[in-house]
């Protein structure tokens, strides 16, 4: 890695004593010995391990859940269902005033996607929790299902999620997030070229090295401890405060060294169930996923397809942009309602164009609900700009570089958002870029400047 | 057979924090009675070195060296209220609050050196060392540690404080969309050069250079760290990884490392890291969040790159053998 | 039922064992534990054998006897196996290598199952208790076969042709693997040619086709393309995460020419 | 239950202990004896968190029945300092910067021990080769070839 000082040098500084300087990471020496203590580390006498029946079907009825072989099989302790946890019905982002709560945390009459939680056993061994799980009979009648999101939109198609009445989320401003700026009709009318395309995405894991899970011991005094690798401690207390209907006072959570998590240890799933688990047996419980779970069962990066219609002009300059942007949430919402609206907010990119009109859309399918991830509501957009400005530059015979010159950003540019550019630094980029990679552009855009009246 | 060269750039920007759903995260830091300093938070150490940022940025603050810091993350008993580590938030969104705790605590620190030296608070400076000298006059000095233990045995002084970073809510306007989706932004530019084998459509990543402006390198070994695992994320995302290889049909996902697919050591481009620093109005030294966006911009460098290699362009991720050789069949009817 | 592990110095011994319910067969642990920690619940007792027979290698008179329980390592590192070490070497990454077994490679399903498709180009027989079958038709009979695998035998090949193809370097699993076994008279011309493949169906399988039309040709271009437009002839395809059906047919031809023309 | 009896040599140091049959040694490992250097990242053969060497052997604890260790000598990376003394892939881990989130850190270190125990002075293709059972996601893999690399300059010079 290198620093390249000679840009902004009038404002970028090396005059701290800490700040700027290489310091050896403090838990590295833990990490090279083994002696890093990640939350599964813990062993506590009498634990329970937590293993969770799942939906086989993507789409169905559930006619009943019969538990008593489990219960009875060597080794079970409990066997939980809908009817033991105090506040089935949730949504995390019900902490931001974002509902309807639409998931439960064990399924209740119906579920929604293949891998659905079901019937949570605790037993004193996990094999003991594996053989009583394949002993629990639940009789399904399979409903249809839907898989495209084009086809989720459309009339007559199976509804995935009664709590929200349609396969999309109903936002303040109507079925999708809007950004409304110039006027975009106008500019394709003007423009010397239109070009409309679509882009596609499908689901993405963030397959960190240690899965997600947690382990719950029962302090005696009515509090319960639980150490776990979230990426948002109060977040997940406080929403699993409102699910087990405990005061939050009850609980103690301790984590903060996680092995890996890129978006994806955002979500409450794993600790309401164990804690609640821990409450009813008194004993301590671990609930952690299998690497299958993992890479199928927790919430991957939304599916995405975006279209983007731009028209342009034969100088380069791009006069207006309308995206269109479908986020597959799965069957649930957790945080995609959030992430669409972060998407609305990221067109038309860092570009400057004086008409944009943007609808983002979160969509329900019957498929692993999806939720954040390392450039959430971003990384496939950008995707899409990316390679749409790459076409646009080729369809009117411009080097791509440069034709990204001419519509940069810089400060004091209005954004489509109506925000004003702020600390811009696109140009300087690909100004390095194109040294670094012997890739020439016109000395004009060289001599550019993401400053306000910048060259 | 013919392996097939081309390159591709692409652009981008990122947004720091979650503005659109209010986001506060708070710190406190007290010493300890021999002058060293607790960060006491609830935000979270994923791998991407939280713990050792946020010492040294209370270490800068205070004064001292990183290595009479500590940081205690992440406790919900002790560690006041933080969001959470994502959304590029928490070094500057924690690393904000770290700053106005840290101050608070200096001042304490400052007041206490002040009565020892009898000298005004206004009057000293730290040396970063450890010391609290007066303004030109540094034969005049105390140690931290005497200033804690005068503080806590003598002059019952607590040295610590309290900070809490926010960034208020922003709602988007429903019918026009206005809002403040974030503060700063990080920015990136990626070239990528790849080879494709035209007769089997697969992929080689031959180089990548990433210029990434990040407005402060609080660490330059650590943003290094995260810059090259990003970039090596992107080139991931742009041409292996997915749990549902033929979506939206639901079969077929795969459930170990050995079907999720992720390029190997042996799979690793040539990849060049550039940093650029124009420092963010309200970053903790002017920091932004690099960890997301650096994994952005070479998934359209790459795909960009493949159809300048073929002149066939795969629109859906990931980019896969497959999809290419279904293109360029295509191409050739 | 808990798990319990029966070990026998015998293989008749761990043979009768394996009648009961239960039970199944312990090579180096890479199919059976991990079907276990998985939540497999049918297999309650592993059972395993110490026969230090079936850890030995013999080579000698041209013949290749090599017993179920060898690693992939020890084929890989064997001075006298070195044709085969790259086909060893195939299978997963050094501590997987340290652990599967010939014998577990014959079970292993596709995209599993590098070295078994070796074994069919080498023609091996595959022993058990009960006498050694060609592994062809073991092959065919693999998922009902109750008794333990002890050896494979076959005779050790002059020209010996392996090519793994995977999405993940270097130690991904396949797209397709190919082993090739050829005989090339005087003039050059191919006398007798066999050519296995992995992936193309759910267990390895001979391309017969593609031998057929490679007897008589010469190992160029022009040679061997009726070979080449043979290769798929009778395959099913798997379609898993790593590649599809559709993928797998499109590139078998290709990947056969450069491994005939390498 | 079935218990059976396990004794191995850990790290230098004799253990003995009763087990479930069928506990696999990165259970036994953690949960019995306390040695939680190991990780389950998958517990399926695919990650090489958990690796050990075994009699000099890179194997798989999550794939490998305890009770089938008897007599086996084990070794961990929480048994490589000596002394309190990093060994030298440690130190090369810690100067590369070659750990973020650090789950994978001290399988990669046990594979890259066996390889430079056989190979001290290995090509980058050596390396690459003897991680290539180890999943990383978090560095791209190059700062720890770049460790493996460097720990092995170090014991060369050491060595002249």
């Amino acid at each position: 890695m290198e620093l390249r000082k000679n840009y902004f040098a009038d404002v970028r500084k090396d005059d701290l004593h800490e700040i700027g300087q290489p310091r050896p990471r403090s838990d590295s020496p833990g990490h090279v010995t083994g002696k890093t203590a990640y939350f599964a580390d813990r062993n506590f006498p009498g634990m329970l391990h937590l293993k969770m029946v799942r939906s086989p079907h993507h789409h169905a009825r559930i006619r009943s859940i019969d538990t008593s072989e489990a219960e009875k099989h060597p080794g079970v302790v409990k066997v939980l269902t809908a009817k033991d946890v105090p506040h089935n019905v949730y949504t995390i982002l019900i902490l931001i005033q974002v509902g309807p709560e639409d998931e439960t945390v064990l399924a209740d009459g119906k579920v929604r996607w293949k891998g659905e939680a079901v019937v949570a056993v605790l037993a004193e061994t996990e094999r003991a929790a594996q053989e009583a799980a394949a002993k629990v009979k639940v009789d399904y009648e399979v409903l249809p299902a839907v898989f495209d999101m084009e086809e989720a939109l459309k009339p007559g198609a199976p509804l995935v999620n009664e709590y929200h009445g349609q396969n999309y989320y109903l936002y303040d401003s109507g079925e999708c997030r809007k950004v409304r700026f110039g006027d975009v009709e106008a500019g394709f009318a003007e423009a010397d070229h239109v070009l409309e395309q679509s882009y596609q995405s499908s689901p993405i894991e963030h397959a960190p090295t240690e899965t997600t899970g947690c382990v719950v011991v029962p302090e005696g005094n009515d509090r319960f401890t639980c150490y776990t690798n979230t990426q948002a401690m109060f977040f997940t207390l406080d929403n699993t405060s409102i699910i087990l209907q405990m005061p939050g006072s009850k609980l103690h959570f301790v984590g903060g060294t996680v092995g890996g998590g890129f978006g994806g240890k955002v979500d409450v799933i794993v600790e309401p169930i164990a804690i609640l688990g821990a409450k009813l047996t008194g004993r301590p419980v671990c609930f952690i996923y299998s690497r299958e779970e993992e890479m199928q069962i927790s919430s991957p990066r939304a599916a995405e397809k975006v279209i983007i219609k731009d028209g342009v002009m034969k100088d380069g300059r791009i006069i207006a942009r309308k995206v269109t942007g479908y986020t597959d949430a799965g069957a649930y919402s957790r945080h995609s309602p959030y992430g669409a609206q972060k998407g609305a907010g990221h067109y038309p990119g860092p570009y400057t164009i004086p008409n944009v009109w943007i609808d983002t859309y979160c969509v329900y399918t019957n498929r692993t609900p999806s939720s954040a991830m390392r450039g959430f509501g971003v990384t496939i957009g950008d995707f899409a700009l990316e390679v749409q400005m790459d076409k646009l530059a080729r369809l009117i015979g411009m080097d791509p570089l440069e034709f990204r010159f001419i519509n940069a950003y810089r400060d004091g540019d209005m954004k489509a958002h109506r925000q004003p550019t702020e600390g811009a630094a696109l140009i300087e980029c690909m100004q390095e870029a194109s040294r670094v990679a012997n890739w020439p552009v016109a000395e004009k855009y060289m001599a550019m400047s993401s400053y306000k009246n910048g060259a | 057979m013919a392996i097939r060269r081309g390159r591709g750039v692409a652009a981008i920007n990122y947004p720091t924090g979650m503005n659109l759903g209010g986001d506060p995260t708070q710190a406190l830091v007290h010493s300890t009675p021999t002058g060293n300093f607790m960060v006491t938070l609830s935000s979270v150490d994923l791998g991407q070195g939280m713990k050792q940022i946020m010492a040294q940025i209370c270490a800068e603050t205070i004064g001292v060296p990183t290595d009479r810091v500590v940081v205690d993350t992440a406790d919900t008993d002790t560690g006041p209220h933080c969001m959470g580590t994502f959304a590029s938030r928490g070094t500057h969104r924690a690393g904000n609050a770290v700053i106005q705790a840290a101050k608070e605590a200096r001042q304490v620190m400052l007041e206490v050196a002040a009565e020892e030296l009898e000298v005004n608070a206004s009057d000293l400076e730290t040396d970063g060392q450890g010391n609290i000298l007066v303004k030109g006059a540094p034969q005049k000095s105390i140690s931290i540690f005497d200033v804690a233990l005068s503080a806590h045995f003598k002059r019952g002084r607590s040295i610590s404080g309290r900070g809490m970073f926010l960034i208020p809510r922003s709602h988007p306007e429903k019918e026009t969309g206005a809002m403040k989706p974030s503060t700063c932004y990080a920015h990136a530019c990626t070239v990528a050069e790849v080879e494709v084998d035209d007769e089997t459509g697969e992929v080689t990543v031959l180089t990548v250079k990433n210029v990434f402006e990040i407005g402060r390198a609080l660490n330059p070994k650590m943003v290094e760290q995260q810059l090259v695992g990003g970039s090596w994320m992107g080139i991931s995302h742009a041409l292996y990884e997915t749990t549902e290889p033929y979506y939206p049909n639901r079969d077929h996902g795969g459930t170990d490392f050995n079907q999720y697919l992720m390029p190997g050591p042996g799979d690793l481009a040539e990849t060049e890291i550039i940093v650029l620093e124009r420092p963010s109005a309200d970053g903790p030294y002017g920091a932004k969040g690099p960890g997301e966006m650096c994994a952005n911009p070479q998934i359209p460098a790459v795909a960009n790159a493949v159809f300048d290699a073929v002149g066939v362009r795969i629109d859906t991720l990931p980019i896969t053998p497959e999809r290419i050789l279904r293109a360029l069949k295509a191409q050739a009817n | 039922m808990a798990l319990a592990l029966q070990t026998f110095a015998t293989v008749k011994d761990a043979n009768a064992a394996l009648k009961s319910a239960g039970t199944r067969y312990l090579g180096g642990g890479t199919l059976v534990v991990r079907a276990a920690n998985e939540g497999d619940v049918s297999v309650s007792s592993p059972v395993r054998s110490t026969d230090p027979a079936l850890s030995a290698i013999e080579v000698g008179g041209g013949k290749v006897r090599i017993g179920a329980s060898v690693t992939m390592a020890e084929i890989a590192r064997h001075p006298e196996l070195g044709p085969l070490a790259k086909a060893a070497r195939a299978v997963g990454g050094p501590a997987i290598r340290n652990m599967a077994t010939v014998g577990g490679n014959l079970f292993a399903p596709a995209p599993y199952g590098d070295f078994a498709v070796a074994l069919l180009a080498l023609d091996a027989a595959v022993g058990t208790d009960n006498g050694e079958m060609p592994i062809e038709t073991f092959l065919v009979g693999r998922d009902d076969s109750r008794a333990i695998v002890t050896s494979v035998s076959f005779t050790k090949p002059d020209n010996f042709r392996f090519l793994k193809v995977s999405r993940v370097k270097p130690k991904g699993v396949s797209v397709l693997s190919i082993a090739v076994v050829l005989e090339q008279a005087g003039d050059g011309t191919v006398s007798s040619a066999r050519i296995a493949l992995g992936c193309m169906a759910d267990r390895p399988m001979r391309a017969k086709a593609a031998e057929k039309a490679l007897l008589g040709r010469t190992l160029d271009p022009d040679g061997i393309a009726p070979a080449l437009a043979a290769a798929s002839e009778g395959t099913a395809p798997i379609t898993d995460p790593i590649a599809s059906a559709w993928y797998r047919a499109e590139v078998l031809p290709v990947h056969l020419g450069r491994l005939l023309l390498g | 239950m079935t218990k059976v009896p396990v004794q191995f040599t850990l790290n230098g140091s004799e253990k003995a202990e009763f087990i479930d049959s069928g506990t696999t040694l990165l259970n036994a490992l953690r949960d019995k004896i306390g040695d939680t250097s190991p990780k389950g990242g998958c517990h399926q053969g695919t990650c090489g968190a958990c690796s050990v060497i075994i009699d000099g052997e890179l194997r798989l604890s999550c794939l490998t029945l305890a009770e089938t260790c008897n007599g086996a000598t084990i070794t961990t990376t929480s048994g490589l300092a000596e002394g309190g003394v990093l060994h030298p892939l440690q130190r090369a881990f810690l100067d590369t910067f070659a750990t973020q989130c650090g789950f994978c850190t001290p399988g990669m270190i046990m594979a890259a021990k066996v390889l430079l125990d056989h190979t001290p002075n290995p090509s980058r293709e050596d390396v690459v080769e003897a991680l290539s059972g180890n999943i990383c996601r978090c560095t791209g893999y190059e700062p720890i070839i770049q460790a493996v690399l460097s720990a092995a300059r170090a014991n060369s010079q050491n060595a002249a």
